[in-house]
């Protein structure tokens, strides 16, 4: 029949290039799968998906073979001399199809209850609190237990029971890291809690999260770092966050060639003070976690940590090829420029930043001015791995172009844009010396300054 | 059995119109629930007074009184309940207007202008009530920005005072019309469909007056 | 050519639409319910389009990783207006569409119950709809998801006008959405012909009998969220202040309350078309009608009680959880006996493969994996991985895309011949499908896949590297030739309403009391009332089915001549309804023209309530 | 099968009783007044014990307040809105929606917490 050939015609090609591009797709890894849980949360919702997939699965091929099956069997050849039979209903088959998945929907109703219960117990005691506050569009993150505030950036120890405290300041944002569990809001006026326990098993490894819940302009960009490290790491990198920012007589310098990374491109670095390229005098954990060159001894935090075999300040490697997912790719616009060949002298960025509107904004423990609360936390923000909420690599390069035009680099936000002539895209004006505008000299200069906090 | 060409036929026999009438209160539930609902959810949540049924000091040490006056809300309720009982009278009236009237009670219960009239000032005196309230309250402190229970107090009763004025405008009109050509058996369907409306909006002003002035 | 092949009765003359009822002005004023079903569906169509341009511009933006083809500003405007576009613009319309043309000749009325409330409905529903669509023209259209979530909406947050646009426009549809179904609902219960007992009501009709309630019921809800926001946004009310302690659920559970029974006010209709379809091209009547009737308002009722599965993620505690959620998956045992019923209808007929049938079965196939995935929601542990992702995406596109799109396309070629008394061209018509069908599970195929490895939806953005490159391709190019099968429609439907074969009264055969009359049917649909006996008049109908389907299916007469008497033309509900539009705008332009606006509503409504609908009778 | 009319259609059934509307049965003012003296004397109960320090602060204060108003709302809803004498049918269009409101305001109140005390995960 006609139909019929037509129907293979058409449905052969399509199902041969839906399963390419599968095989395609089969190629690359997937860093944010919910399929590879790394928790006991992440386990139970994995135990019901498989059954909801096999079920799933098994109503589908039900229903489609039959339908599959009707449709062939029972076209119209052209030939019939009589109306098909005038059935209006048969009461034990309906009876039969109601059952069926009523029976089969036991079999998901019963676990999904045990488990929501099991999942939304009250946490073990002992765990891990961390407060997160959402704020439009960065995260906020607090270990009241080692009285630390981070943002963008979470370390856990493997092992260890983590209960997440959720609040927000604004809008309602959603908290997720798919590979660790599932999500949670995180609401105004309404404390949640999510709860999980990375798997002790795991190496030291770092996860994507993202803000799940649509905040307006930004939520694209409103991501962050899970980083799960053993727990001498773990007590390392606490005693690290625990001291009052400090930074040494350190010089960055952006030496000559274009800084500005492409729109469009991967970041040209080259020759840029990044990544610890050539910017020596910033000590950066270069692949390898950096002992620091500290001086004051911190209080290790006492949760079974082995802290022995490392000094305070443990930051998780980057660089490394696995983790490549964790690191933004993100292009700048390509109309943002950054005077090539400028260095930059910390304790000059100390005094502009601390006169600077920054202040106004941005607290860092260590330096009196500096109280502000209205954006992230920059105590250490030289020890984190990426920029506006998990934006752009935190590399000198980035960092200037952040502080010179943050808003054209992350729409909407509310760092104003302190680049001197630079033009504002929310207030719609260039932006001169008398508010406040900062040139590429000054810029750089902060730029080693903040590099310098580790 | 097919019906004439020309007639209106209908399957029930009722008249659309009051089908319509029903659903369309059965929507109005839906409406004032939500409204309800807010107001029960928000109830206890302000952070700043006055407050319902709680005196409240504030930071700055003025003293609130607990806004709500029974009394009063007590004295308007009663109106609206016997607006109620008019305007059924009105419905009889005009059903009945051409049954003769011999006594002077006759006379006065089969007056459609008398109760129409009474219905419309007995609103009018709930929504009196009404302003009263409101204006006392702003006085005293709350107005509809000032906190969740201003906020969700006066849009509910608000909404409800708007039904009010739309049925006096509604019974208005009616009389308007009685005034002109009377209102006859024939326009019964009219005043009932009115009155329907009129008694709807009072039973919300029964669950109102129990769920928000009386439970403290 | 197919078309050839299908057994046609009644005359084959194109009855001329409209006799002297042409021109911009009969248009304007009319009070048919045919007429105002025509606007709906080529206005309901319109927005369909914008809100699939919408749509592929998102594709263009998400195509790759780290896209720069619109803004990110832009890019949540155009998924807030792709959403609500769809939604209320282009799914609820169309439906519409067809209560409107349909319903009245299903159950053998000469009109719904209030003509000019219904042309009142419409053009609320087009002044309305320009309000709210017309800002994206100056980047200002709404841009809070369509859902509006609290406190995002607010002003604090937002204090554009863009949610102003947003508030004030779903507030101008809500009324005539409301309208219509009050109407709806006095027809389908006032109106059915002698003998149009309930149990013999076409499925179409019965769907949307329990649509209009959900409507009803629903609509209310979502009034009362959305005045608490207007007035939080223009009078200063503190409802979703979370300053002054408001709690940001309330705007979810008022919306959702709403929210839910709207889906299902999405695609109770589609499912009732298909339930015309899959009988008339299966040459069977419908199995297990009583079941679909009591499954239909099984889901509407049930509807009302699962709202807060789109809250799985906000903390209600495992009590709330699990309640939801189980009442959540006794929704599809109802459905399930649809399904079940659908595929028993087609079992031991004669099927044939019409364009319409082929997207009835389109249905079928596709509206199941949408449920099966819904389904998967419903468990809150594991909707806790999926919520707000992809795989969101995915489902509601299999249900709506999947569900309502193909259910109305089966009934736009189903009823184009009794609407133009044209046929639609049906080779035409199954390229249409093919390229449709192949383009749908293109595009929301693979966003099961993006969603569950990790790809939450609303981002205007993402990043390479995180294994969802090759899926959004997938997705995009799906959407391209989601385009092209859509552009082959409108040619199609375009053409062959000028130029499309003479329909005449059943060109398919089919069995319900629509096919009894003309096509198109003239202004008062039946000369005699028709006398029903059986659910499918013309194929189980005894003599005085066969008499009243005799006389009706001549043509020739007028009203007059038939002394029948059909209300006046009017503009006044025009009036009414662009007063009410033009009293909303001056919230947002200029505050007199609230008063001009409220003014002139008032004078033009009671000028209409006090006019007379049609002549005395004789 | 279900081919004529031994399906129950309880719109279509009732045609026979009800010849039109005008001619439903309405009561009289000495139902009337009843029903408002009723009314009247059920809201100063309302209002008395609400000044009842001791009953008011009881347990049974709100359910007896809720039971009052509720009579109150079904004889206003059966009398003067004639329900309890009129087609049927209305009284589905009322209790339908009616039913579906109770139930959401009770739902609601309970997801907010205003009915028990909230069920928290975590601490
Ligand atoms: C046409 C519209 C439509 C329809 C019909 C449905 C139908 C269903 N939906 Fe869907 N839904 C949406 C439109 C729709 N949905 C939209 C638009 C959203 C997102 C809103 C937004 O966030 O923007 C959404 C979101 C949504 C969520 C929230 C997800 C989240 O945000 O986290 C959930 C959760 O439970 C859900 C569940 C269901 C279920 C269980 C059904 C059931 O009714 C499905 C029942 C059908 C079947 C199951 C198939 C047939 C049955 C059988 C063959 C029987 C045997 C089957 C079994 C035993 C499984 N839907
Ligand atoms: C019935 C409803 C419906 C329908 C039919 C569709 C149809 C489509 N939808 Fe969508 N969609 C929704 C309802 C619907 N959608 C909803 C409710 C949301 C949620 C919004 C929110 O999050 O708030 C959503 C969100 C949504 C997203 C997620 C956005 C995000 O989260 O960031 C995406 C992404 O791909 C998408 C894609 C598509 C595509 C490709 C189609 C395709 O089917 C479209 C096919 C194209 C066409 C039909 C038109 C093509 C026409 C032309 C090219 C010619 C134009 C010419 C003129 C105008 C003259 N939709
Ligand atoms: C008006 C407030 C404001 C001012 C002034 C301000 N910032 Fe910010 N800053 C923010 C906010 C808000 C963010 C978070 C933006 C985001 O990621 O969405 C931020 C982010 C940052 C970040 C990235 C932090 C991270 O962890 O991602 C750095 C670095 C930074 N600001 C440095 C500065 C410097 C240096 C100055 C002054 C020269 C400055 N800011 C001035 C508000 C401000
Ligand atoms: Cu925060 Cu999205
Ligand atoms: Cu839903």
């Amino acid at each position: 029949m006609k139909g019929n050939s037509r129907l293979r015609q058409i449905l052969a090609p399509g199902l041969i290039i839906m399963f390419g591009l599968a095989l395609a797709a089969g190629a690359q890894t997937y860093p944010n799968s919910t399929f590879q849980p790394h928790s006991e949360l992440g386990r139970y919702i994995d135990f019901l998906w498989n059954r909801l997939l096999l079920l799933g699965t098994i109503v589908f091929v039900i229903v489609e073979g039959a339908l599959v099956y009707v449709i062939f069997r029972y076209r119209r050849k052209g030939t019939e001399t009589e109306k098909p039979p005038q059935t209006h209903g048969h009461a034990l088959l309906e009876v039969t199809w109601t059952m069926i998945p009523a029976f089969i929907l036991l079999f998901i109703a019963v676990p999904t209850v045990r488990i929501i219960f099991k999942t939304q117990a009250k946490v073990a005691a002992g765990a891990l609190q961390i407060e997160v506050i959402g704020h439009q569009w960065w995260w906020e993150f607090r270990y009241p237990e080692y009285k630390i505030t981070t943002a963008n950036e979470i370390y856990l120890p493997v092992g260890r029971t983590v209960n997440f405290k959720l609040n927000s300041n604004d809008v309602i944002h959603s908290f997720w890291a798919p590979q660790l569990g599932g999500k949670r809001d995180v609401i105004a006026n309404r404390t949640n809690y999510i709860w999980y326990t990375p798997d002790s098993s795991m190496k030291s490894a770092v996860w994507n999260g993202f803000c799940t819940e649509y905040c307006g302009t930004s939520h694209a960009k409103m991501r962050f770092r899970v980083f799960t490290v053993q727990p001498a790491e773990f007590a390392s990198w606490v005693a690290g966050q625990q001291k009052p920012a400090q930074y040494g007589a350190t010089v960055a310098s952006l030496p000559g060639g274009q800084a500005t990374p492409v729109s469009g491109g991967e970041p040209k670095t080259s020759g840029v003070g990044a990544e610890g390229g050539n910017a020596p005098a910033i000590a950066r954990p270069n692949g390898t976690p950096t002992p620091g060159s500290d001086t004051i001894a911190a209080r290790a935090p006492t949760t079974g940590a082995v802290l022995a075999s490392l000094p305070a300040g443990y930051t998780f490697p980057r660089n490394l090829p696995e983790f490549e997912y964790a690191k933004p790719h993100t292009p700048v616009p390509g109309d943002l420029h950054f005077t090539p060949g400028l260095t930059g002298v910390a304790a000059r960025g100390m005094q502009v930043y601390s006169t600077a509107a920054c202040v106004g904004c941005h607290a860092i423990a260590g330096n009196p001015s500096s109280v502000g609360n209205i954006g992230p936390n920059l105590t250490h923000i030289g020890s984190r791995s990426t920029l506006g909420a998990g934006s752009f690599p935190n590399t000198p390069a980035y960092l200037a172009l952040w502080i010179k035009n943050a808003r054209k680099m992350k729409p909407g936000i509310i760092m104003p844009t302190l680049g001197l002539n630079e033009m504002d895209p929310v207030q719609k004006r260039i932006i001169d010396k008398a508010s406040g505008g900062l040139d590429d000299q000054q810029i750089a200069d902060i730029v080693a300054y903040l590099s310098s906090l580790k | 059995m097919s019906a004439p060409a020309a007639a209106h036929y209908t399957s029930t026999g009722l008249d659309s119109r009051k089908i319509a009438i029903w659903a369309f209160i059965g929507s109005e539930c839906m409406l004032f629930v939500s409204l309800i609902s807010t107001y029960l959810i928000y109830k206890g949540r302000s952070i700043v007074g006055p407050f319902p049924h709680e005196a409240w000091t504030s930071p700055s040490g003025q003293h609130f009184k607990p806004i709500l006056n029974i009394p009063v809300t007590s004295a308007s309720t009663f109106v609206l309940l016997m607006s109620s009982l008019a305007m059924v009278l009105a419905l009889s009236a005009v059903q009945n207007k051409e049954l003769p009237k011999r006594t002077t009670g006759d006379r006065i219960l089969g007056s459609s202008k008398l109760w129409l009239w009474m219905t419309a000032l007995l609103g009018t005196t709930f929504l009196g009530f009404q302003a009263f309230e409101f204006t006392s309250f702003v006085h005293e402190g709350l107005t509809i920005r000032t906190n969740l229970f201003g906020s969700s107090f006066f849009t509910l009763t608000g909404f409800h005072g708007a039904h009010v004025t739309a049925g006096v405008i509604w019974l208005l009109t009616l009389l308007a019309i009685d005034y002109r050509r009377g209102l006859g058996p024939k326009d019964a369907l009219n005043v009932d469909i009115a009155a329907l409306y009129w008694h709807f909006v009072d039973v919300v002003w029964i669950a109102i007056f129990t769920l928000v002035y009386l439970i403290k | 050519m197919a078309t050839t092949a299908l057994p046609t009765t009644g005359t084959l003359t194109a009855a001329p639409a409209y006799e002297g009822q042409s021109g911009i002005w009969s248009w304007l004023t009319t009070v048919d319910h045919k007429r105002i079903g025509v606007l709906y569906l080529f206005t309901a169509l319109t927005f369909f389009l914008i809100g699939g341009l919408e749509a592929e511009i998102i594709r263009l933006q998400l195509q790759g990783p780290n896209g720069h083809v619109v803004s990110a500003e832009l890019y949540n405007q155009l998924f807030t207006m792709h959403g609500t576009t769809m939604i209320f613009l282009a799914i609820m319309p169309l439906s519409a569409a067809f209560f409107n043309f349909l319903i009245p000749l299903q159950i053998g009325a000469r009109d719904v119950a209030f003509p000019r409330l219904n042309a009142f409905s419409y053009w609320v529903y087009l002044f309305g709809g320009i309000f709210i669509t017309l800002p994206i023209l100056f980047n200002v259209a709404p841009n809070g998801g369509w859902f509006g979530y609290a406190p995002l909406s607010t002003r604090p947050f937002a204090p554009g006008l863009n949610i102003d646009f947003w508030v004030i426009g779903l507030q101008i549809l809500g009324v005539s959405s409301l309208a219509a179904a009050f109407n709806f609902i006095t027809t389908i219960i006032n109106l059915r012909a002698p003998g149009m007992t309930l149990m013999r009501m076409p499925m179409f009709t019965w769907m949307s009998f329990v649509v209009q309630f959900l409507l009803v019921l629903a609509f209310p809800v979502i009034t009362v969220a959305l005045v608490f926001l207007l007035f939080d946004r223009f009078f200063g009310t503190q409802f979703y202040e979370i300053a002054a302690g408001a709690d940001p659920l309330l705007w979810q559970h008022l919306f959702w309350i709403f929210g839910h029974p709207e889906v299902y006010i999405l695609v109770l209709p589609a499912f009732g078309l298909v339930s015309e379809v899959l009988p008339t091209f299966s040459s069977k009547p419908l199995f297990g009608y009583p079941v679909m009737v009591y499954s239909g308002m099984l889901i509407g009722v049930l509807g009302f009680g699962v709202w807060a599965h789109h809250m799985f993620a906000v903390g209600m505690g495992p009590i709330g959880d699990s309640v939801f959620s189980l009442v959540t998956m006794l929704i599809a045992i109802p459905t399930g006996v649809k399904i079940f019923n659908w595929i028993a209808t087609m079992a031991q007929g004669q099927l044939r493969f019409t364009t319409s049938m082929m997207f009835g079965i389109g249905l079928i196939a596709l509206f199941t994996i949408g449920g099966i995935s819904g389904v998967m929601h419903s468990s809150p542990p594991a909707d806790l991985q999926q919520t707000d992702t992809y795989f969101i995406v995915a489902h509601f596109h299999y249900v709506l895309f999947g569900g309502s799109i193909m259910g109305i396309f089966a009934g736009i070629y189903l009823y184009f011949p009794k609407i133009t008394g044209r046929m639609l061209d049906e080779g035409l018509g199954k390229i249409h499908f093919w390229v449709n069908f192949v383009g749908m599970n293109l595009t929301f195929f693979p966003m099961h896949f993006s969603g569950m490895l990790g790809m939450p939806r609303r981002i205007y953005t993402y990043d390479s590297g995180q294994g969802w490159d090759t899926f959004n391709m997938m997705s995009s190019i799906g959407a391209y030739i989601l385009a092209v099968a859509t552009m082959i429609f409108v040619y199609n439907f375009l053409k062959s309403r000028k130029h499309g074969a003479i329909a005449g009264a059943n060109p398919w055969g089919a069995g319900t009391l629509e096919w009894t009359i003309p096509s198109p049917p003239p202004e008062y649909n039946f000369a005699v009332l028709p006398t029903v006996t059986s659910r499918y008049p013309l194929w189980e109908g005894d003599e005085r089915d066969a008499e009243s389907a005799r006389i009706n299916s001549q043509e020739g007469k007028t009203a007059d001549e038939l002394h029948i008497v059909l209300p006046y033309n009017t503009i006044k509900p025009m009036i009414v309804a662009g007063s009410m539009v033009i009293m909303f705008c001056g919230l947002i332009f200029a505050k007199p023209l609230i008063f001009i606006g409220a003014a002139s509503m008032v004078v033009s409504l009671y000028s209409w309530l006090l006019s007379p609908l049609e002549p005395e009778h004789h | 099968m279900e081919h004529d009319s031994t399906h129950s259609d309880p719109v279509a059934v009732a045609d026979h009783h009800a010849h039109g509307d005008d001619d439903a049965y309405h009561p009289g003012w000495s139902t009337y007044w009843k029903v408002a003296l009723i009314l009247l004397v059920i809201t100063v109960v309302e209002v008395w014990i609400y000044y009842i320090p001791s009953f008011s602060a009881s347990r049974a204060f709100v359910p007896s307040l809720l039971a009052m108003s509720a009579i109150k709302f079904g004889i206003v809803v059966a009398f003067y809105m004639h329900l309890k004498y009129d087609h049927k049918l209305f009284r589905a269009l009322f209790t339908g929606p009616l039913f579906i409101a109770a139930t959401t305001l009770i739902a609601l109140l309970f997801l907010f917490g205003q009915l028990v005390a909230r069920f928290g995960p975590g601490k």
